[in-house]
């Protein structure tokens, strides 16, 4: 099953591959991990005139800490954020999101950058991000400029990453507060039917929550959070606020799960992920 | 796949239903219909760019306007196919009056076949509704006061 | 559209103008002639494809060639040196970890970084691993012995 | 695994490695997308999006002007050149489609051919493919079978005039008797479902024709190529003797290859008519679309008991979900449902009625078990259902029920004889492994503690060894031949066609051992039927009990020949001479001993053989089994189900499986694990899921969901050894075993876990939503 003819390049830097971005329109897609990009090509529902190879752009795969984030390059590998040091040390969530993800081998393709970009809404990454109120770097060729997690995905695969645009950076505040990421897998895609991470901020008295797989945006569960603003986490505490995870969206449904499983896992696994959390 | 919405328009239920049967507005409110050319009485011929994500398709095909009860309901056939697969359905539009403007009622069933239902069935709901609910923002839009620049 | 191509593979330079959409197995298989990497599905799922690259395990059937350039990439019929078996191999054969052979070299290729990253694995650490390789004969338990096994037997090498 | 020469061998019921799998695990077998022919070009199929319509124009042009293409082809240009499909199944009032390799006028499934494009290479066959433009006009589509048979429902092929492939019935006993005096009768309707086999390697062929000799080879990965051979040459109009069919290394089978398909068909028509090779390679999605799928049949489901557990009689009706077109075995696949209904119980009156319905679908055809785990998953869940109406123990109501070994041969209502068996011994090991006491208490104090825990049993008995040729459509004998090469080396040709069982090794076993030589001495040769001159093939758990039986009646007769030869060498007669250990020599002389290298050698040098000795060492036979065989086994799972997501945890499984003689223990083990891992994903996940318009929405790995390495528990797993009296190694046949033992008892384990709240039966697949509701439906009541 071979995918459309396309041309192929290989940007040396951000720059030339933000100017062949625009010179090339909507006709040029971004290659980077390529395992949601690939699979849909070669059903040719995807067919993109023109793939820049952005994977060597090395500058865009660091994972460091700089000014209280934790800055993780958009190319940076799932497997490369499961195995690094410093975001085992500083936000071991995103270690643990990272491990979910797919299977070996994916992980040693697959970016963060490319899964974000992508909005699948039942990939894992969302989840992760929205509760670490993260911070997305995105380069276009005038300027650089930052959007909040919460602001990023816009719809059913669809970002505020304009077309001539690139994410660069996914930057968390750390240390991070102990989190959780509890998720129950599609069988056989292995995709989020429903995936929860959590944050427990234990000095502001607060928890964040968010969901993926269950709707077709990711989102914060507000009502969670509220419920337990300012109270102690106790089994009682956690479990009546679990019952908002899935307030106020409008959950998806199709052949492996229905709507109302997905709201209801999105109960169990808050409940969960706020139990391991506040545990950590 | 079925899809319900109800949504609001701040016009009177006339001219709301006037704009929903004209092929310039509806041309201007479906994302991506890059032409809408009348063939018949109330048939047009479509062709659309689709766009989710990286999917993207170029679907050609017909809509058809029927059971026409101006200005209270129609049913808006849609068929296209495209190199993704095709797409059918129908949708029972039915509009109230509901101060100060028009509540508009949508009931659509689809189908969606070929590629497209083979992988994506996933996502098609959710694909769906998002069509329906930005066809109607933007008819909603049409309607705006138009802004002094 | 040809672009020209340097790729390792097993050790060997081998150099090719390809067309982009030309997929890394597809030019393992039809310009390498190196066929025991198989393909099973579209979707990246089944495993069957797994090579390795620069030692990473990856699925070759969603990587286009043209990606590969500079880099070293190893297939099954790159494990064996010398004439002799990879202890993973030998081990696979040794526990019956294969009935009709497809998903065998991907899955023995997942197993060779398996091994690699954590050299004494449990049982459920290695089932976790092969998550990206699908079997539809032996039902994993012999496949789960042969890498068990094969971790023993380079404990005892070492 | 090296032999010392002169140490006594014995390789039968050993576990030994294959001697296959070093060209496996090295990567350098030949599995037929790795050939590549001179001039070869490639198809690529275009299929129908839509579940039923009329095909009203196919434009073409763009499509042939395209680069590289050589050709693109409708049904108008080549169905009257290729025949129909056969089905091998016909009852006397079986309705049939004409089943051409490309649509004609009308499409009637999603993935249904319409056209092919041929090209020079894959790439540019597939972008000629998405330019040819067919104009479709949907018409009413058909999916589910029991409003199929309603009047006034839209009908599959409008020109057969019903939706009923056919009816079938079977009875066994006085069905009204037993009904009338029972004591009890309970009723369950059960669905089983839809499944895809989904073999790793997706099919795939390569045609060539050899114009000089008139001769056409088709490399396939099928299960059967001499079925092929005999079925394919009436429809393309090549001799018999011209053709032929080469299944090389075929990457797993479970009934989807055992069939002829269109597109094997098609190729090799295009092949002769362009005079080159083509080649076709089958996508994931077109596999799961196109190629067969299994199961499928929903029934009403009543058994008649004694208050103290007896079952009186069977009676069900039960509706087979076709699909669109028959393939080689569809119809026979819900017959043979009937024809081991009654499990391994003995159950004196049976009625069963089957009807074959057509809907817009793939077809259903023989999947891993193929009827009998449709059987024993209704019988086992009925056998649990009377127990637990009657307030007795599921496994005291088996017993009950079971023919004593002293019973066999035993016949049963539905007109089988099972061979040989001793169920209450398989189940009282069954019971000792997995520790039946501490299971039972284990189950106690989990549900004292709240959960849901569950045990469940399967007493299962299958029907091996297809067959004997008088109940099979295209013979059921299967044909061998051994020979010993000049060099002294033996070659064994089977006519059967493993991929994946490991006969290379288990023919080399039992031929090693009866010839006292080396098994590396030993080639198996099989797949090619220009090498195998006959045979009827792989499927049906029958490669080692019908042609292992074959190979032995071959070694007999060497041995019989080298014998008289070895006589006139020695100067002695016949039956003066004594084999042992590989050579011949005469009786208690302690002399001269003649070994295979010397008598091949004179046997085909032929310098010194006695008047009238025909040179060579050779011989081949047809094997007839007077009998199928019956495997049987007990299989016990334990499982836990999580109140909250209605997930299953199995925590305990354990086997014990009698196949007869093993020839090679950790093959068998091999089978019943990988039969097992096919149970658990039909028992706790897998489907194949069309919609209400007939488009399918399981059409990739993404979306139909099989087992992984994670979900395999930790079995235990042990044999009884009753040896089959119908061939003469007493084997019995395992390929299927797990699939159809397992099953039942994953599904009885669950249900025994919702069984406190009141849950009786849900259909398969449990899967956790279907849990969940059951869980919390449960909570309310």
């Amino acid at each position: 099953m071979s995918t459309a003819p396309f041309n192929y390049t290989r940007p040396k830097t951000l720059d030339e591959a933000l100017a062949l971005l625009t010179a090339h329109g909507g006709n040029a897609k971004l290659l980077a991990g390529g395992h949601s990009l690939i699979p849909a090509m070669k059903l040719r529902l995807a067919q993109p005139k023109m793939l820049l190879d952005i994977t060597r752009l090395e500058a865009l795969r660091r994972i460091e800490e700089r000014d209280g984030r934790l800055v993780i390059g958009a190319l940076a590998t799932h497997a490369e954020i499961a195995a690094n040091r410093t975001v085992a040390s500083r936000c071991p969530l995103l270690a643990e999101v990272a491990a979910s993800i797919g299977d070996l081998q994916v992980r040693n393709r697959g970016t963060i950058g490319g899964s974000i970009v992508h909005a699948d809404p039942a990939a894992d990454w969302p989840a992760a991000i929205l509760a670490l109120d993260a911070e997305l770097e995105i380069a276009g060729r005038m300027r650089r400029r930052m959007e909040a997690a919460g602001d990023f995905f816009m719809d059913i695969f669809e970002t505020s990453v304009e077309p001539d645009e690139i994410l660069c950076e996914i930057r968390v505040p750390v240390p991070a507060g102990p989190g959780a990421y509890v998720k129950t897998a599609q069988k056989a895609s292995g995709f989020a039917l429903c995936g929860v991470a959590a944050v427990v901020d234990a000095k502001a008295r607060r928890v964040r929550v968010a969901v993926t797989g269950v709707a077709a945006v990711p989102y914060r569960a507000t009502g969670v959070e509220e419920a337990l603003a300012g109270k102690p986490l106790t089994a009682e505490t956690i479990a009546a606020a679990a019952r908002h995870a899935a307030a106020d969206i409008t959950p998806l449904g199709d052949i492996h799960a229905s709507a109302e499983y997905r709201a209801h896992l999105a109960e169990v696994n808050t409940t969960l992920a706020l139990q391991r959390a506040a545990a950590r | 796949m079925k899809l319900t919405g109800t949504y609001r328009c701040p016009a009177p239920r006339a001219r709301v239903y006037a704009a929903l049967i004209d092929p310039v507005v509806l041309q201007r409110c479906i994302e991506g219909a890059e032409q809408l050319v009348r063939t018949a009485g109330d048939e047009y011929d479509v062709r659309m760019r689709i766009g989710i994500g990286a999917v993207k398709g170029v679907f050609s095909g017909t809509v058809r306007l029927a059971d026409m009860q101006a200005p209270e309901a129609f049913t808006l056939h849609v068929e296209g196919k495209g190199a993704p697969g095709f797409v059918s359905g129908s949708a029972r539009i039915r509009l109230d009056d509901a101060e100060p403007g028009t509540a508009i009622t949508c009931d659509a069933d689809g189908q969606v076949g070929g590629v497209l239902a083979a992988v994506g069935s996933r996502l098609v709901d959710a694909a769906g509704r998002r069509m329906m609910d930005r066809f109607f923002e933007r008819l909603g839009r049409e309607f705006d006061p138009p802004t002094t620049s | 559209m040809g672009v020209p191509v340097r790729i390792h593979v097993n050790g060997a330079l081998h150099q090719h103008d390809v067309e982009p959409r030309v997929l890394l197995v597809e030019y393992l298989r039809d310009v390498c002639g190196l066929t025991g990497t198989h393909v099973g599905c579209e979707s990246s799922l089944c495993g069957a494809c797994t090579v390795l690259i620069d030692g990473q395990a990856v699925k070759s059937c969603t990587i286009f060639a043209v990606q590969a350039e500079g880099r070293a990439v190893t297939t099954i019929e790159g494990l064996a040196q010398e004439g002799r078996l990879h202890p993973v191999q030998e081990a696979f054969w040794e526990r019956h970890a294969l009935q009709c052979g497809y998903c065998t070299p991907g899955m023995i290729m997942t197993a060779v970084q398996l091994l690699k990253d954590h050299p004494q694995p449990t049982r459920a650490e290695i089932a976790h691993g092969l998550k990206g390789n699908l079997c539809r004969c032996t039902g994993y338990t012999h496949i789960i012995d042969a890498v068990e096994h094969a971790a023993g037997s380079r404990q005892g090498a070492a | 695994m090296s032999t010392t020469t002169g140490e006594k061998i014995g390789y039968v019921g050993r576990a030994m490695k294959r001697v296959e799998d070093p060209r496996l695990v090295k990567g350098i077998a030949t599995y037929v997308d790795d050939l590549r022919l001179p001039g070869m070009l490639h198809a690529v199929f275009v299929r129908s999006p839509h579940a039923h319509a009329r095909v009203k124009r196919i434009r073409t042009d763009a499509a042939r002007a395209a680069g590289g293409v050589v050709g693109v082809f409708t049904g108008a240009e080549v169905n009257a050149q290729c025949g129909t499909i056969p089905c091998a199944s016909s009852f006397p009032d079986l309705k049939s489609p004409k089943h051409t390799v490309l649509a004609g006028d009308r499409a009637y499934f999603v993935g249904h051919p319409v056209a092919v494009v041929v090209a020079a290479t894959p790439y540019a066959a597939a972008d000629a493919a998405e330019l040819v433009d067919v104009d479709y006009e949907p018409l009413p589509v058909v999916t589910d079978p029991e409003k199929a048979l309603e009047a006034g429902s839209p009908l599959t092929h409008p020109d057969l005039g019903t939706n009923a492939a056919f009816t079938w019935n079977l009875t066994g006993g006085d069905i009204d008797a037993a009904f009338a005096k029972a004591d009890r009768v309970i009723r369950q309707r059960m669905y089983h479902q839809r499944l895809t086999p989904m073999p790793i390697e997706p099919r795939g062929c390569v045609a060539s024709y050899q114009p000089g000799e008139g001769t056409l080879t088709l490399w396939t990965s099928t299960q059967i190529p001499h079925l092929i051979r005999t079925l394919l040459p009436g429809m393309i109009g090549i001799a018999e003797n011209k053709l032929r069919v080469v299944a090389p290394e075929v990457g797993g089978g479970f009934g989807a290859k055992l069939n002829l398909y269109a597109e094997e068909a098609l190729c090799s028509h295009l092949a002769m008519r362009l005079g080159a090779p083509v080649k076709w390679i089958e996508g994931r999605r077109e596999n799961a679309a196109a190629t067969i799928h299994g199961r499928d049949q929903v029934g009403d489901y009543e058994v008649a008991v004694s208050k103290d557990g007896r079952i009186l009689g069977l009676r069900n009706r039960t509706i087979a979900d076709l699909g669109s077109y028959l393939q080689l075995l569809t119809p026979a696949i819900p017959t043979l449902t009937g024809l081991v209904v009654t499990g391994a119980y003995k159950i004196p009156a049976v009625r069963m009625d089957v009807v074959g319905v057509y809907t817009n679908k793939m077809s259903t055809d023989a999947y891993r078990g193929a009827g009998r785990p449709e059987a024993t998953y209704l019988i086992e869940r009925l056998v649990d259902l009377v127990a637990a109406e009657l307030g007795l123990d599921p496994v005291e109501v088996r017993r009950r029920n079971f023919p004593a070994p002293e019973e066999f041969p035993f016949n049963t209502a539905t007109g089988l004889t099972f061979d040989s068996g001793n169920y209450e011994g398989a189940l009282r090991k069954a019971q000792q492994l997995a520790r039946w006491d501490e299971l039972v208490a284990r189950r106690t104090s989990r549900r004292r503690a709240g959960a849901l825990f569950g045990i469940g049993v399967s007493t299962y008995v299958e029907i091996c060894a297809m067959g004997p040729s008088k109940a099979m459509a295209a013979g059921g004998w299967e044909w061998g031949c051994v020979r010993i090469e000049i060099s002294g080396k033996v070659t064994v040709i089977t006519g059967v066609t493993p991929h994946g069982q490991g006969q290379e090794t288990t023919f080399a076993q039992i031929v090693a051992d009866r010839l006292g030589v080396p098994i590396e001495d030993i080639v198996v040769l099989h797949g090619d039927t220009s090498v195998a001159h006959y045979g009827r093939d792989t499927y049906g758990s029958r490669g080692t009990a019908v042609c292992g039986s074959a190979i032995v009646m071959c070694v007999d007769r060497i041995l019989e020949k080298a014998r008289r030869l070895a006589a006139a060498l020695l100067d002695a007669r016949p039956e003066q001479v004594e084999f042992a250990d590989g050579a011949f020599a005469v009786k208690g002389s302690g002399g001269k001993r003649l070994g295979w290298t010397e008598l091949a050698g004179e046997a085909y040098i032929a310098k010194n053989l006695p008047r009238g000795f025909e040179p060579g060492l050779e011989a081949s036979a047809f094997f007839e089994p007077e009998n199928f065989t019956f495997p049987f086994g007990t299989h016990i799972c334990a499982v836990e189900v999580n109140r909250d997501t209605g997930d299953v945890t199995i925590v305990q499984y354990v086997a014990v499986d009698d196949c007869g003689n093993q020839i090679n223990p950790l093959l068998v083990e091999g089978q019943v694990q990988g039969g097992i891992a096919h149970s658990i994903g039909q028992a706790l996940f897998e489907r194949t899921v069309y919609d209400e318009h007939g488009q399918l929405l399981t059409g990739e790995f993404m979306d139909y969901p099989m087992p992984r390495a994670e979900d395999i528990p930790d079995y235990v797993l042990g044999s009884t050894v009753t040896p089959s009296p119908v061939n003469p190694l007493g084997v019995k046949g395992v390929g299927e075993a797990g699939t159809i033992g397992a099953t039942p008892a994953i599904a009885n384990a669950v249900m025994d876990a919702l069984r406190p709240l009141g849950v009786t039966h849900l259909d398969l697949p449990l899967a956790p939503e279907k849990l969940w509701r059951a869980i919390r439906q449960g909570h309310k009541e």
